[in-house]
């Protein structure tokens, strides 16, 4: 059932709707509404009921183990979010007087300074609202570097060919061109490759280490040394930080912007899509174009610095201070971790990855990097599956669902055939390990001997397998515009 | 350890199968010389309780002053149930809805989501959200670009009554890719765009964007602006406030043929103003610009046993599929103030908003009449509003704020920076939650700021 | 999964985890616990995960319709719980001073004002915390009141036979014993048997109006002045209030005493069991009575009353104030009705079931008083179903389970045959209520075409029809005492 | 209309159907006599929004004091996870699982509730919950007396060192049933029962109850009152707290043959003080007493497959089956908090139970020292604590509280009006949330309060 299907014309809810003797007589007529927006008229009982019943429609991590590679599925903590959602935090205009916010803000500025140790870089801003538009600032001050510099004639950025999506259409957004570097067998950048692509046009590289394949970049002081030495910078894809979190920093292996993805490595809650929160650091180089705005202190004063503060900013990336509540989550989630708990993470999602790596390859699994460590995640190629029985890397995810475990990541990186990217996180108990091992042999066995069972499934989800090119081609993108029912 | 499960016996078995002696061991391809011992500048650990007492004090710092600022972010009511749902588990510990078997609640809520703010916009189509109002007018200009094939300028018209960080952020997010934004005036009597002082021969424009209310509060001539432009072979971005489309005449309306896009923030509906987010940015347009919107977009399909339900769609726009060609490089979006926003807008329905509107409107009102009583404040412009306004006051408004703010009460947002010509102004703002005795207050706390 | 079978001996929760260096040195070895007490070893993830999947395998008014008759199973505001858990309320302690709970004792004062008017009596006290801890409460003063005058000759409560078990087992435990008298074919009280009983014995009548039979006692003033003439005084179970609210009030009837269900009535949560509240009104003869704490005024500060402010006190029913949280919530569903809706709740109580009797009427059900006007809920009797097709009222209950509604009450009260008593309440649409007769309608089709699938109901549920004789035999009631796996 | 759904056509409708003109008909049964037109003295609905500043100001007024008050109520940290969880909408709004097939979810946490509460108290089979601490003691003399068959006396002794609101709650609730309630007093010196004062031959005694830690906070001789009960026909009755049962033996191993029967208040397990309730009450016993247990059961069976599954059982022992036969008049019960407390305890786990138990008796502990570093403030007995004490102090104790409340602490509770032979003694408490700097903030408070 549709909301709309729940509603009869007419049907109001009281304790939601305010009485008024207010009139909008002083508004023109032409201005005036002259139809009602089609709204569904729903009591408060139904609208309750309809979305809680959708919610129980959802895996999530609350109720499955979601192995999504390269997403971090691990534990949000329940505490991030209630102290996150206290009644003086969420009433604070964003434009009130710092003084009004000083609570705030500390945990803000105290933010900042945690990030910054964990990447080894100057400064953090936190003003990105995703991992995207951490890549957007970041690349953005590289261009606002070389242009500081007149150094215009750099163009290009070099993205290896594993590397997410959102690094090549960021680096469109921010007008250069994308040079794909392919990777070798091993699963590292090809050097050879790399060297014979860096050159003055090089405006710099864009870098994911451990990279998406779940492996760590060997040769990371190499290829910045080269990137470096053609005048180009790095650019460091912080979402797998949660692999190195207080073993190794991006600042430390020579990168000179870096941005993070708080709602994976931080915990905070990906709620069905979003939001998350990417912010940045940079070292040195680019300091002076960080995005604004970013907390200051003066004295025991918190205060925003704006554009008066940092005025070759590269500018504001949101109507204030991006998704502040995201960030008192990820503040809360740092402080319970502290120093000792953030290295542990890193730890315990590469114990993780590895022991189930070894299990799956020991169930007769083919790795996509069999003589490699798995980084907090690793590849399996179902290739031959595909091949010999035509069961493809699809459908042992959708089999995967009918057995209680959301689907790994699925083709993703593009490289690597029938790919899947599995990131079990640390917070994932040995037992759920081994349970997912079991579920993953039986798939295989039914590969085997029923495929029907596979490349049918799932068959327990509310619904069945989804006819996805209907959905394209039969474009159905809202309920119809029409009244509610009298 | 916080959050990770493992007992000693645990790991030693799990070391065992792996085939290592130690958890470090599995760290050997990383070089030596790059690891960190330890992570000095950070403090140790706190336990839930430790934590819960100082986000306490924190809170109670902040405390919860009477607010009369908007600006872009506005203290509505919002229902329990809204955020008592949102966040259960199954909505907020879920990613991106990619199985779209095993998230038939995301995918469902998002298509309600569509369906309601197409009707709210009267456009056709929605996607499923970006980042917040200002990105989405960004988003929104190079859209107009894509789409608008016959125009070859990339100019775009922006007023500057639209909101003055919108501008910037749009600025920060285009320019890079050779779009130019040229500001059109105000009138400093109306506080609006001087119908008159547009160009008879503007030349090739990509788009105009046209802001309802304005940043002022003030409403703009929106069908003249709209057919004007629609003339001129551009195509129209509405920047709109969606609680004030349940009495306004909603973007598809405008003019003769309706503006082409409409944005804005979507926090209003629902969302707590959390010193600024998150909330979220809608976008919808026409259909035939759906193929240029960025972000993504849930479509209701049927299953194999042709049973309806939902998935994502027209994914081929999106960085994940199109990399470098993709329509944004947007990945994760707002989704879980899409999921409030729906459920708020379900619980309001068209009349709960609608009273909501005039409420505001009428606070406003009444908050104006308040204000201006007094010698020492009046009002900038003359022109029908939404639920703001701009005051000018006998002070400087800067240090009047300070004051304000020492009582406890967010006074409204100073103008100054952005409207130097404008002199004292403040944008005051005035919902439904204001009572007449916080009217009042206010009036005469303001009043004694300025005269002190 | 039993939450113990998913824990690991040494796994610890460090962020619930207080260090600390304290010592219990100073405890006398033979007081302490030998070994660790057997709980479960889980990690916070675990934990939240068990219970959020264990949640869903409930039916709640948050998901399904519930019209479990007697049970007033209507839509909890969502509000009334979280501006009861506000910090404000949660952290005040029972016994702090009265100056530090203004706030909480200004809305328990105004609730016992609003409960005095809804039920007309002189007096409430809000001490007790269910249901049948009111009837206690309440009998408990009618003996105390007897015992004052020295009338201690009357050791006789008379129950209608339709009524309540807390109310026989009430008066027992006052001390008193039951006769029960017999209802008549209309569902009254048969007032030739009534009159029969009572008697110098007769200590007091305990009734529920509307009673348990879905109808209204119309003889009640009669009855009223038959007690009361013998000496006895006159019990109202309140469960039923919802259907009468605003219209009539017990008071007015005649009656002495009565409890209220809040849990019912003023829509606090059912909880899975409870809590619940039972506030008490009494008229003048009952006041000195009253059981404490009661909340007072003097001037404009409110202040706890005790037995130095009540001295013939029936006593305390609580170590500290009654369930004062659901207190709360109810007091907040009150201000939210107001005078305008309370009224309103019995109106369309009323006409929903009405309605939902007359469409299931209409499909072909029988009713049990057929000639009567419905309450807020009425009787269907499946005597015929179970004689004829060997399809018993259990089977039905079971099987509406499937078809997604949660069953009435069945088999109360004892003296309809195979009865449902249906109470659809006053927040369900007309959509829902005719979507119900559609499901009644389905399975009396299949009781009589294809039994079975009625008869092995439920098969949708996540267990199919437990073996209640095998539970109550072979008692397994905890999950056998071991370690937790290493 | 406030949560009522039906539009005026459906009410038509409806109507219609029913045959009837309109709603006040379906009133017809009522003698018209009685019928009222009005509550007159009911205030207006008010709206959400209404009714949330209002309680928000309430709840303001309130405030959070710093809290050094125990006596049966105390301020224990509870994870958010247990309050997040229990309030979802299929805990909360669900009834008694009387369907137990669409209800497995909250049988089978009261399932795993009563494994951990009988593991607590290493007892055999607890019940699903009873009102809370006072009244489960009341129901646990009434099962004695069911009980002890070979008793015929119904004498229960009661020391005075158990929380004297539970004698009182007890006495009230038992005393029509026949049942003698005996004081047993107790040592001033030591604040604990004098086992010296007991009788040699004491009769024929039904039950005897034993607290641990008692009223005072002080460890009863629970092996000696234990051997004792047992040696003269009586059944034992401990009366304890959850969390001190983490460090403290636990009633089954009372003794040679442990307690019979126990109780006590559930609140530390995850509860809010919340002014009083709702809390609940729990009870445990030895198998043989099981069928003899109030209130609700929950077993373990199989379904028709052969799976298993969870169910009330033994509900012949009930009122709705068993009627002015059964157990006890209870019905509902405090279900919502069992789930709260079973969540609780599952987080917890008996690590941090036992954490949370050390530093609250460590951080007692260290108040009393603070406390007693004062000359106007003496600790009153000398045996050993759980987590609260007694202490003198050389001023009227109930206007020394007024005046730290005025300093927004909860300091302790006035022993005067139930213990009178203690002069100016106050109980008071310290969690494991207390923190040294509040410690100190009480003492230097509680002295300046004692000396002004
Ligand atoms: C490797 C990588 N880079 C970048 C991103 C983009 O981050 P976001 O989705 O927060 O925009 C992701 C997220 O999926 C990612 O996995
Ligand atoms: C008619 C009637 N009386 C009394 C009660 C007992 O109320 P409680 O369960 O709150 O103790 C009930 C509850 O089911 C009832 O329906």
């Amino acid at each position: 059932m549709i909301i709309y299907e729940l509603a009869v014309k007419g049907r109001i809810n009281k304790a939601q709707n305010i009485s008024t003797t207010d009139t909008l007589n002083d508004i023109p007529q032409k201005l005036r509404r002259k139809k009602r927006a089609y709204l569904p008229e729903v009591s408060e009982l139904q609208a309750v009921r309809h979305y809680t019943q959708l919610s129980q429609k959802n895996f999530s991590i609350d109720t499955h183990f979601y192995p999504l590679g390269s997403c971090t599925m691990k534990y949000n903590p329940r505490a991030c979010n209630s102290l996150a959602m206290l009644p003086g935090f969420l009433a604070r205009h964003p434009q009130s007087d710092d003084s009004l916010g000083q609570g705030f803000l500390a945990c803000m500025h105290e933010l900042q300074d945690m990030l910054k140790e964990v990447t080894g870089m100057q400064a953090v801003s936190l003003a990105p609202m995703a991992g995207a538009q951490g890549e957007f600032a970041g690349i953005a001050m590289i261009r606002a570097y070389h242009d500081a510099r007149n150094d215009t004639a750099r163009n290009e950025i070099l993205i290896p060919d594993a590397a997410h999506g959102t690094n090549p259409a960021t680096a469109v957004m921010c007008g250069y061109r994308v040079k794909e570097i392919a990777t070798d067998k091993n699963g590292d950048v090809d050097f050879d490759a790399l060297k014979a692509a860096v050159g003055p046009q090089t405006a710099g590289l864009m870098l994911t280490n451990p990279s998406t394949l779940g492996v760590f970049e060997r040769r990371i002081k190499e290829i910045a040394a080269l990137v470096h030495a053609a005048g180009g910078l790095l650019y460091y894809d912080g979402a797998n930080l949660n692999a190195i979190l207080g073993k190794v920093r991006p600042g430390d292996m020579g990168f000179d912007v870096i941005h993070m993805n708080l709602h994976k490595t931080f915990s905070t809650p990906h709620g069905g899509g979003g939001p998350g929160s990417g912010p940045v650091g940079v070292n040195e180089r680019l300091l002076p174009y960080l995005p604004i705005p970013v907390v200051g202190k003066k004295g025991d004063t918190y205060r925003i610095f704006d554009e008066h503060d940092i005025p070759q900013t590269m500018g504001r990336l949101s109507a204030f201070a991006g998704n502040a509540g995201i960030l008192l989550r990820a503040y809360i989630y740092a402080r319970m971790l502290g120093k000792e708990g953030m290295v542990r993470i890193a730890e315990y999602s590469t114990l993780n990855a590895n022991y189930l790596m070894k299990m799956l390859e020991q169930a007769g699994f083919e790795l996509a990097f069999s003589n490699r460590r798995a980084t907090h995640e690793f590849i399996v190629t179902l290739k031959k599956q595909a091949k010999e029985l035509n069961v493809t890397t699809l459908d042992f995810a959708k089999r995967l669902l009918d057995l209680g475990y959301h689907a790994p990541t699925t083709y993703f990186p593009l490289l690597v055939p029938e790919c899947l990217l599995i990131e079990p996180t640390e917070t994932e108990t040995k037992d759920v390990l081994d349970a997912f091992v079991a579920a993953m042999t039986t798939i295989k066995k039914e590969a085997e001997q029923n495929p029907d069972k596979v490349t049918q499934a799932p068959e327990t989800m509310p619904v069945r397998r989804l006819d996805e090119v209907r959905a394209a081609k039969q474009l159905d993108l809202r309920w119809p515009a029409k009244e509610n029912n009298a | 350890m916080p959050f990770i499960p493992h007992t000693d016996y645990e790991v030693k078995e799990m070391l065992n199968a792996i085939g290592a002696d130690n958890i470090e061991e599995l760290f050997d391809e990383i070089p030596a010389e790059l690891k960190i011992s330890e992570l000095k500048n950070i403090p140790s650990q706190l336990t839930e309780m430790e934590i819960s007492r100082l986000m306490h004090e924190r809170a109670n710092q902040d405390n919860t002053p009477i607010c009369f600022a908007g600006g872009g972010a506005y203290d509505h009511h919002i229902p329990a149930a809204v955020w008592e749902i949102a966040t259960r588990g199954e909505f907020y510990s879920a990613y991106t809805p990619y199985q779209a078997e095993a998230s038939q609640g995301s995918l469902q809520v998002i298509y309600e989501y569509q369906s309601m703010i197409a009707n709210l916009t009267s456009l056709d189509a929605s996607n499923a959200s970006l980042y917040d109002g200002a990105s989405a007018l960004a988003e929104a200009t190079l859209m107009a670009v894509r789409a608008n094939r016959k125009s070859k300028s990339k100019r775009i018209l922006v007023p500057r009554t639209v909101n003055p960080v919108y501008r910037k952020v749009t600025h920060t997010l285009v320019k890079n890719q050779g779009i130019k934004l040229e500001e059109l005036n105000f009138d400093l009597q109306q506080g609006l765009i001087d119908m008159a002082s547009l160009p008879a021969e503007p030349g090739d424009i990509t788009a105009v964007v046209i802001p309802l209310p304005n940043y002022f509060g003030v409403l703009e001539n929106v069908d003249e602006l709209t057919d004007w432009a629609h003339k001129h072979g551009a195509l129209v971005i509405a920047v709109v406030n969606p609680i004030s489309l349940s009495i306004l005449t909603p973007p598809g309306e405008w003019g003769e043929k309706g503006a082409d896009i409409a944005c804005g923030e979507g926090q209003p509906l629902g969302i707590p103003m959390s010193s600024g987010g998150p909330y979220f940015g809608f976008l919808t347009c026409k259909q035939a610009l759906v193929r240029q919107m960025p972000g993504r977009i849930v479509g209701r399909t049927l299953d194999l046993d042709g049973k309806p339900g939902f998935t994502l769609t027209l994914q081929a726009r999106e960085q994940h599929i199109r990399r470098s060609k993709a329509t944004s490089n947007i990945c994760t979006n707002q989704g879980l103030m899409v999921t409030a926003a729906t459920i708020y807008m379900a619980i309001m329905g068209p009349d709960g908003l609608e009273k909501t509107a005039i409420a505001s409107h009428g606070n406003n009102k009444k908050m104006l009449e308040k204000l201006t009583s007094k010698k020492s404040i009046t009002r900038t412009f003359n022109q029908s509003f939404f639920h703001e306004s701009v005051i000018n006051i006998a002070a400087d408004n800067a240090s009047v704020l300070k004051k304000l703010a020492a009582n406890n009460i967010v006074g409204g947002i100073n103008l100054k920076s952005d409207y130097p010509e404008l002199g004292d102004a403040i944008l005051v703002c005035a919902t439904e939650k204001r009572t007449v005795k916080e009217i009042d207050f206010f009036t005469e706390q303001l009043a004694t700021a300025i005269a002190s």
